[in-house]
Parts: C-alpha cells; structure tokens; sequence
C-alpha cells in the first residue's frame, strides 16, 4: 500500500499498462513535457516517443487517427487536454470510434481510451470548466467512467484500457493533488461497479468523480445531526450500477443524486428515472438532484461558485428531503 | 501507349474488374429500383478506372480506407460481391451482417476498412491506420480514397499534416469527379486544388488522368513504392461522375450534355479500345463484359432469395462493458 | 388556411423572415439546388446567392462563420443537412455560439438557428439517423425546437430566426412529406409552449416531432379500449413547458413519455424526474419512458425496426402503466 | 531604415504602445503571482512589435479576432486597460463583467471580438464576421490573428478556403512565436509553413521579421489595402515567446540560453535603437517607459480595489428565451 495523488496513480497505471502490453501507447499535446497537467510525466523517458507521442493541435486527427490505430490492433490512449477540446472531435468520437464496431457487423475493435480532464477548476471559465459526461451516457457503444480517488484513477484507467470498447475516461482536474492509499496488490477493479463508500440507513447520496468528496463531507456532517446517510460512488457511469443504487433505495426509501454538471439533462436525470421507474413502492420521497444551474460557467469566483454545489447545500437539500 | 511495354493480361484483367465493378453498380441501382436496396446508393459509373488502377496494386495485407461512393474499392480490394451485395439489401450473410449496408461497406478480411457516411473522416482513420502500422513495424501501406469535395474539411489538413509529421505509409487518393453531392466541387474550393494542398504540407503529390486505367495503375505502383520509402504521397486523379450522385438522383444541375459529352471518356471503353489496339478481339471483350454482367445478375438474385437478419442482431456488436444485451435501457 | 407539407411550411417560413428582414440568410451544402432534401427549393431564384448561400463541405465553417456573422448582426440560418454532420461542428455551437454572449458579458449576440434534419429514415444505418436532441437540452445558451408538424414548423421556424439566442432547430427527416393545414394569418407561436393535442384524463403522454404522431395514433387506439390519454406535443425542449406536463399529471396521475432518441439520457429523463421532483404526491404510477434501447442503428429493416417505437407499443405501455 | 520616410511620430507612438503592452503584462503577471488573477494568463512579452504594427493599423471600426494571447491586440485596439485589468481580475467593471477573464478578454465597443479559449476556433468565427460585412456591404476590414500551432488545426484550411471563395475582407495574421505550449511546433507542423498553406488556398501571403515594429507595420497597411480590393491574404509573423506560455510556467522544455539569446531581438528594445537612430533621446524614451509602466501600475492598484461581481450577475446574459432567471433546472 502506498499513498499517491490522483495524479500520480493515473500515470502509474497507464506506464504499467505500458509495460504489460506492448500495443498500448498513448497520444496527445505536449505529452513528451510531462502533459499539460503533469499526468504524463517521465514516461516518454520511459516508453519512447513512439509511444507516448507528441501530437499537433488537430484534435480531430488525435481522436479520428486513435480510431484507425486501434482497428489495426493498438490500444491507444489518447489526451484530449480539457474535456472541452473533445468538442473538437465528436465526429470522431461519436460517429466514427462508438459505432465502427456496430455499423461493421463486428468486423472493427475500437480498443482506446479518452482521457478528458474534465470539470471545474478556479476560474477557468465557460470553455475550460465543462462536465459533458451525460453525453456520453447517451451513445451506444461508449463506456464512461469517472475515477473519484487515486486508487480508482489507477485501476480504473487499468482497466479501461483493458477494454475492447472505447472508453471516455473523465478524470477531475480538481482532483489532481488528492491523495490516497493505492494497494499494489489490489485485484482488478471491475467497470461498472458502484462503491458502497459509507453505508447508511437514512438516505442514500448518490455521486461521482469531485462531488463524491462533497457528499462524504456532507454526510459526515449529517451524522452530527443524526442523519445517516448511505453514500454511492458511481465510478462508472456506463455501464452504472443500477442495482447497488435500487438496493440502497429500498433500504433508505430517499434518493438524493449530487453531480457537478449542469441539472438539467445531466445524469442525475436518468438515475432519477430508473430509481422511480424500478423503486416506485419504496420512495418515501421522490428522488432529488443537486446540480448545476443551466448557465455557463464564469470567471469570477462569485460566479463561479453559484455552479459549485457545497457540502452544506447537499446537508440542507437532504434534510430538506428526509423532512427534518 | 507503349506496345511493348503494354502488359496484355494485367490490363485485360483490368478491364473485367472495370467491367465486374460497374455490372454489380447497374444490378445494384436495379435493386434501388425494385425497391430491395432501401438505403441510398452512390454508384461510381465513370470512376471505375480509378478504383482499379489504384486497387489493383494492393496486396491483400495492405489496407483501404473508402468514402460512401466505395463499391468499386472494395470489390477490387478482394471482397466477395455476392457479400457486398447482401450488405446492400441488408440482408443476413452481408459483409455487414446487414448492419451497416451501401455506405458502411467494409471487408476488414481483405484490408478494407470501411466505407464512411461522413465527408473526410476516412482520412484520420486511416493516418491512425499507418500509424499502428509503422508502430508495429509491417510492411503494409494504407491508402485512403476520398472525394474532391472532402479537400474542404479539416481533416484533410489535420491528417495529411499528421501523415508527413511522423512519416506514414499511406497513399491519399483523391478521386475528383468534379461534383460535390450537387454542387460544382470547383465554385467551393479555393486555390489550385488537392496537389497544390498537400504539397503545401510537405507530400509530394500528382495529378493523373483518373479514366485511364494504365497512367493510373503506373503512378500508382510508382507512388506506393515512394510511399514505402519516404513517408505520405497524394495522387490526384481527374475523373467524372457519369450518374447522379445518388442513384436515384437526375442530376439536372449538370449543364446540357455535358454527361452525354463525357461519356465518350468512358474509362471502360477506353480501355476496351486500348486492348483492341493491343490485339483482343471484340468478341473477348464483349465476353469479358457479359460474363461480369452474368455474374453480378446472379448475385443480385441470390441475395433477392436471402433473408433479413433476425431482430435480435440488432443487440449484437454493440459493446462488451455494458452490453446491451444485459441493459439496453 | 392553406395544406402544406412539412417541409414546404419550413421553406415558406424561411422565405416569408427573409422578405421582412434583409438581415436573415441561409448556408449550406446544395442550397442553390434545393438542398439535400429541397427545403431550400426555389429560395435562391428569389433572394440571390448571397443570401442563399452554397458552401464548401466544411461543417465547422459554416457553423463557426455564421457564429461571427450572427455577431455582426445578420441572421444566419445554417443548414447541417444532416443533424448526425453537426458532430463536426460542436466547438462551434457548443464552445462558441452557445457561450459567446456570457462569456463576453454580454457584448455578443449570437442570433443563429442552426437546422438539423434528425431522426430515423428508413435505412439510413448509423450515421445518417440519430436523435441528440438531449445533448442541446444539456447546454447553457441554447434553445431547442423540435416542429412535429407543418403548421409548426412554419411558425417555430420564424419564431427561431426572430429569437436573439442560438436555436437548436431540429425537423424530422421523415416528417418532409406530412401534410396538414397551415393557418396564413396566424398569430405568431411562442417558443417554449407545448400544445395538448388530444385531451384526456386516464394517462398523460408527453412526445414530440415524428413520435408525437405515434403518440397520437396510439391514444385513438386506447380510445376504443376505454383508456382515454392526453396526449402533449412538447414542441420546444428547452424551454420545455412544465406547466402543461405537470397541470396533465396532476389530472391523470400517469406519465408516459415517448421519444425516438435512445432511452438513456434522452430527454425522457429529464422530464421524468421533473415531474416526480414536482408531483410526487400525484403520481399514481412512476412515470414511464419508451424510447430506443442504447444500439446504434441498423441498416437493416428488421434490426432498424428495433429502435422504433410503434403505436401499438405506445399501447401496451400505456394499460401496463396504468394497470389495466 | 529609409530615415527620409521614417515616420517619427508614428513609431514613437508604436513604441509607446509596446512598452504599455508589456507593462500591462507585468503587472497582470504581479497580479497572478499575488494570486489576485485567479485563472492562467498567457503574456505575449516578446511579441509586442506583432500587436502594435498589425492592431496600430485598424480603424476603429476594423474588426479584429484574437486568441488566448489577446492582451497586447486588445489593447493596441483601443480596450481600455483598467477595465481589461478588471476582468483579468474577475471584477466588477471588467470588459466581460468579470465572466470572462484574460483568455476571454473582448471590447466589442472598439470591434474587438474576443480572444478565444480554442486554438483556431477564431478563424472560423472571422470569416463569418468578414461574410457579414460583405452581405451589408460596409466598409470594414477583419483581422484575425492566431499562433503558430493553430494552423494544424482545421478551421485553418475551412476558414481560409471560405474566405478565399467569398473573397471575404478577412487579413489573417499568424503570429509565430515558434511554441504551441511546451511543443515545438515545427516538430508537429509538416511542410512550408503558413505562407505556403495558404497560397495553396488561393491566398497570396508573405512572411515579415515579426519583431521589426516598421516592418509589421509596413506590410499590414499595405495588406490591409490589398485585401479591400482583393479579398483574404495572409501574414506571418516570425517572433518569439520571452516568457513561458502560462506566466507560470518556467519554460524548462526550452534549449539552454534560447530565451536569453532571444532579449537581444526584443522588439521594444530594437524600436527604441530605432527612434534613438532617428533623434529621439533617452530620456524621451525612457519617460515613455516610464509613464507606461506607472500607468499600468496604477490600473492594478485600482483594480485591487474593485469588487467581484454579485453572484446573482452568474444568471444573467445566458439566454433570452428559456432565460435561468425564470428557469435555471
Ligand atoms: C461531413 C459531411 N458533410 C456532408 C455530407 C453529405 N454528403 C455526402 S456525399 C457528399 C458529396 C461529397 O463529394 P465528394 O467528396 O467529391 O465525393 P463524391 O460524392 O463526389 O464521390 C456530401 C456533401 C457528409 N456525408 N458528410
Ligand atoms: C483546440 C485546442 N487544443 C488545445 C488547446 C490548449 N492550448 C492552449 S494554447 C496552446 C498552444 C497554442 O499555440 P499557438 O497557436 O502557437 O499559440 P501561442 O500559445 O504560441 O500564442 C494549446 C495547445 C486549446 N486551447 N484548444
Ligand atoms: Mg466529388
Ligand atoms: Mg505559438
């Protein structure tokens, strides 16, 4: 067991992803200086150019040609820098990567991953702040998954390349610096398993990705007001963990869903459904979502902070629901 | 023409790809007709000659990369038109499984990666494509076809761009029919065009006479050896479009004749023309064109008798994580 | 009160904004010829090749141009042919046109409907069929117009061209032909405004575009078997009219939701669980969707099929949902 | 220098804008490292000369494009600094209303629309400025300018074709400071270079010393005129980044000395010799300076002061129809 930053576990995972299989490589800007956030650091020392390559600035061409690489038997990762620069790649991404196997009848793999920093982080504003992972949900053939602490950015990111889909991987520009213990030893990390992070009677939070660290303090201070509250960490949000989420419905009959991205569309909807479509008899109160208002994101921290959901919102909206 | 030179038996089985290509396109627009092809079919009448100049010189390892206009790659490259026809009428046993028809044609069997519904994406592909290749260390090339019209999206810079950078064996072919869909490719496109594009970012490049199967096959051959020793090269190849861009398009912004007028440069007949000249006979030839036709009727009956895929495909191929089959919804 | 088409109510709804304003134009692909499916028909003969303008195949061109023109103060009505082609373009919408206005602090106006022909046609396969609409719904700045018939599709049409804000205006392609009566003198539609297209008070239906008529075909049939539904064309996505959704649920006490888009993140969901957020107490049952199972779609007629959603499965969800 | 056409009072001015450029930017910088601006700021130090001979050209009137590393353009444009301090800031009265910060920094009021978080994506964003110029028939020009690393990107060619067809008013600039971030960028930029890629769109285009104020500007009023007769061309501009490409960032990735080397073709510096060559003294230069630098210091000072913007302003100016003030979820 050692203790890594975010940081720090996904590039261990990826350089022994690296060592272990000779077809991964990865892909993307300024990666050969480390990346633009460091994820990549000493690897090109490492692994060569060729395999951590140094790209243009042609988004299109980094995602569309991991496409072709991967159909000929690569793994490749491929940087997309900010989750909002893949908006420079959706063809590639949702036309071309998600579907080539489906529209081939089987004849194409497309084993890559997306890595997509993603979400806020101080003042960056309306075009480096983005939490899109709803879109991805929507699009067969896609998996999506979203690490929440170090170990789940290492085996997380293990495994997504492990996998013969496409993988949008989106981790949390804010999460960086957070550490945690990562076992060496661990077994593999399914995708698509939720984390039971804090098992609770009263109402079940479910999170992902920054907000999940939002919803534990929040429900620690919840306990101080003896409310007990269940916390989910969804880590993967296609395929999710439907069942781990219905079976802490029926248990606390309160659902309250805590995501950074805009409300409205955002994922938080259709956990929202599917709990009410599957756990009607169970509610005791309809499920709830703490989210972001529909505007862009801002500059000015004042501004900025309008679309943070704080632990004391997520205290307030779950007293609010259990009717305290 | 050089007569002694002239290499008889490769270009007279040019001429019967030329002429397979085009009798599957008529059985396929005869499908279109009766209503058994439901999707769109964008017939290559008229390019022949660069589909088989150019394809004729891959090896069954090297890889294709197609547009929406793909028949004639395709079947060139080796795949079985009774599959490819299948595709098209989305029927079980299409190279598709059904799932993708005309313009998802694909053959990953024989190279062909894949026909693609979107303008230009073909090209990031398949630099990605070559890339893998040259990480692997094969000796494969890659060559990517597209249109005149693709030359406008970005991609064609991003990919050629990225073909140079890290020294890539692809062969970018565009085969400029002179038609975007229904526009005059000319009245959208700026400057002196595909070569003068890629030379600009650092491909040597050339310009052939697309409807003459032989200058072709030889810039070809000459193009992919350069391509295997220095890196991305681009061919040009000046071709027409003889049909609408759909089948079921009349093409009436064409001006007056001027299809009626093009097809004197038929690239089949010019082809037939140069055989004679290299002493087949008219009858030979008539046999190699009826024998094409026969077989690609017989085809088109054969999959008329098929049946659909079951429903339950449908679910199939999607994904392994979160398969649709345990959670479609 | 004239019949028109679909599709010739769009087209004399652009012809008629671009008689009273010099300022409204349209690009695209093959405008100068009809466009691809001849909603342009005609329009150049009469307003000239600069106002109807044919361009290169350069998606993120033409909606990343018209961004600058609508800034300048023109109204460009862009024309994406095929909504499935607007994924070349979504840093163009989505970073610049949705953005720019907030991000400048409201210097910019960005007064732009962006058209996309969406939805299913018969074997099209996947890169010629999709539904997205939930995407636009996701994103701060935009609207979201969905016409499901002829009379709306003139009269939205003119609506989103008048509007100061970037218009998501998605028409189905299988709706060009649908004729119906279109009023010459009516009153201008409000965006925003959904329309109770059949009152009833066992079920509420809520649907739009090309589903909205299954929907419709479907409550004639539950008709005949007692079952009396309301059906709702939403219309616009966003702003979606809640009021109307609610006011019916609160009626009925059921929700069915019915879109053509794949099921999971769709905008199903969204409604769903505003609906249950809203009037929890007056659900009877949980609201329901149908929708396309998340696959990609089929060339084929018998896999196609399996992403359509008939009337008569609109039927059968319907006495299921209400327990008949 | 022709010192009989040396427009003294001309470059005096430039030079003046040049020192206020860079004390912008260090104070922006101070500002940064005092933790007052929140987000990155990209200084252009170095690369005044670009900014003052290209923007010292527009009218007031003209409009002009930037990108992330707008500061010196906005500014030449006729911004004013306090209110671009503000939103560097994220404070009330900043251009933006403190939404957009210094990668976003606009003054539509002087026709400046905006830097831009996208690489390339102003290109696109231009040519419909220039379209809608030429549909009104105003007399306007656009300047667009944008890095070297933006011409991999796709806008580079769709933009500039579309420009070349519509034979737009657009002058595009690429200021080519020889990095895109920690990236060489002729290590991921195939062939030529600007100029040839867009001579190869049908633009003439010219390459100038990008640090030689005179030279700058020379050529862009002589371009500017072109383009009002004959539509698009293109300047490239060779310069070099001093600093990193974040004011945080130390730069590492750079060959020892490169930077150091580089001071002695610090444009401000070669200005200065220039002005000193024609008569100027300097003490006159120096109190230039000088003034700049009290002059920016002061608008820190002040913009120190400034309040943050209410948090309810998040909610406005998003969307008149479906406005979140009536409906944010
Ligand atoms: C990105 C994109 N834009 C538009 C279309 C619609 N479209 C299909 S084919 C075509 C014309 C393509 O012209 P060209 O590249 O010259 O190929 P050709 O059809 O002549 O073979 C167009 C515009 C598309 N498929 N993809
Ligand atoms: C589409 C896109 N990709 C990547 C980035 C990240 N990025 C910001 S600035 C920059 C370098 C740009 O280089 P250049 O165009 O030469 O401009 P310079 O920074 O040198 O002024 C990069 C890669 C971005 N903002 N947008
Ligand atoms: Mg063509
Ligand atoms: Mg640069």
């Amino acid at each position: 067991m050692k203790t890594m930053t975010y940081l720090e576990a996904g590039r261990a995972g990826l350089a022994e992803m690296m060592r272990q299989d000779g077809s991964v490589w990865a892909l993307g800007e300024d990666l050969g200086r480390g990346g633009v956030f460091g994820q990549y650091h000493g690897l090109q020392d490492e692994f060569g150019s060729d395999r951590i390559a140094d790209t243009p600035i042609s988004e299109s061409c980094i995602l569309g040609s991991a496409v072709g690489a991967a159909m000929m038997g690569t793994r490749p990762v491929v940087e997309m820098r900010f989750a909002d620069f893949a908006l420079c790649a959706v063809d590639e991404l949702v036309n071309q990567a998600a579907k080539a196997r489906y529209m081939f009848g089987g004849q194409a793999r497309v084993p890559m991953v997306v890595r997509e920093p993603s979400g806020m982080w101080r003042s960056s504003a309306a075009q480096h702040s983005q939490s899109l992972e709803s879109w991805y949900t929507h699009i067969p053939g896609l998996v999506v998954v979203m690490p929440a602490t170090p170990a789940d950015n290492k085996f997380l990111l293990m495994e997504s390349i492990r996998c013969n889909d496409p993988v949008v991987y989106l981790e949390h520009k804010d999460l960086w610096s957070l550490e945690g213990p990562v076992d060496d030893q661990t077994e593999t990390l399914p995708i698509g398993k939720a984390r039971v992070a804090r098992p609770g009677s009263d109402l079940t939070i479910v999170s992902w990705s920054a907000m999940f660290h939002r919803a534990l303090e929040a429900a620690a201070i919840l306990a101080t007001q003896n409310v007990d509250a269940e916390v989910i960490d969804l880590r993967t949000l296609w395929p999710w963990d439907r069942q781990c989420v219905c079976e802490s419905v029926q248990k606390t009959g309160h659902l309250l869903i805590v995501h950074e991205a805009v409300q409205v569309s955002g994922f938080g909807a259709e956990i929202s459904s599917v709990v009410t479509e599957n756990c009607f008899g169970d509610l005791k109160s309809a499920p709830r979502r703490l989210a972001a208002p529909r505007i862009p994101i801002s500059y000015a921290p004042t501004m900025e902070d309008e679309v943070r959901v704080s632990a004391s919102q997520i205290v307030e909206a779950a007293l609010t629901q259990i009717g305290t | 023409m050089n007569k002694t030179n002239f290499d008889r038996a490769r270009y007279r089985h040019f001429y019967n790809q030329m002429c397979r290509i085009r009798a599957f396109e008529r059985a396929a627009i005869k499908a279109k007709d009766e209503n058994l092809v439901l999707g769109a079919i964008h017939p290559s009448i008229g390019q022949e000659a660069a589909a088989v100049g150019v394809c004729g010189n891959l090896r069954r390892e090297d890889i294709l990369l197609s547009t929406h206009r793909g028949h004639g790659h395709t079947l060139c490259k080796g795949a079985d038109p009774q599959a490819m026809m299948l595709e098209l009428l989305g029927k079980t046993g299409g190279n598709c499984g059904g799932k993708g028809g005309s313009m998802h044609i694909a053959d990953f069997g024989v190279g062909m990666l894949g026909a693609n519904g979107v303008v230009g994406a073909n090209i990031n592909i398949a630099v990605g494509a070559a890339h893998a290749i040259k990480l692997k260390g094969e000796d494969k090339v890659v060559t990517c076809i597209f249109g005149d019209g693709a030359i406008n999206r970005g991609p064609f810079l991003e990919g050629l761009n990225w073909a140079k950078i890290y020294n890539l064996p692809v062969l970018f072919v565009c085969e400029d029919n002179g038609y975007s869909a229904t526009t005059n490719t000319k009245d959208t496109t700026a400057g002196a065009g595909p070569v003068a594009r890629a030379q600009s970012l650092g491909l040597e490049a050339e310009s052939r006479d697309g409807n003459d199967v032989v200058g072709v096959d030889i810039a070809t051959r000459d193009l992919l050896s350069r391509v295997k020793k220095k890196g991305p090269h681009l061919l040009h190849l000046k071709t027409y479009r003889l049909g609408g861009h759909t089948s079921t398009d009349p093409a009436k912004y064409r001006p007056d004749g001027e299809a009626d007028g093009k097809w004197s440069e038929d690239p089949i007949a010019r082809c037939r023309d140069m055989l004679k000249q290299a002493g087949l006979t008219d009858e030979a030839l008539t046999d190699i064109e009826m024998a094409a036709t026969s077989e690609m009727d017989g085809i088109y009956e054969r999959a008329r008798d098929a049946a659909f895929p079951p429903a339950a495909n449908a679910y199939t191929d999607v994904q392994d994580i979160g398969d649709p089959r345990s959670q479609a919804f």
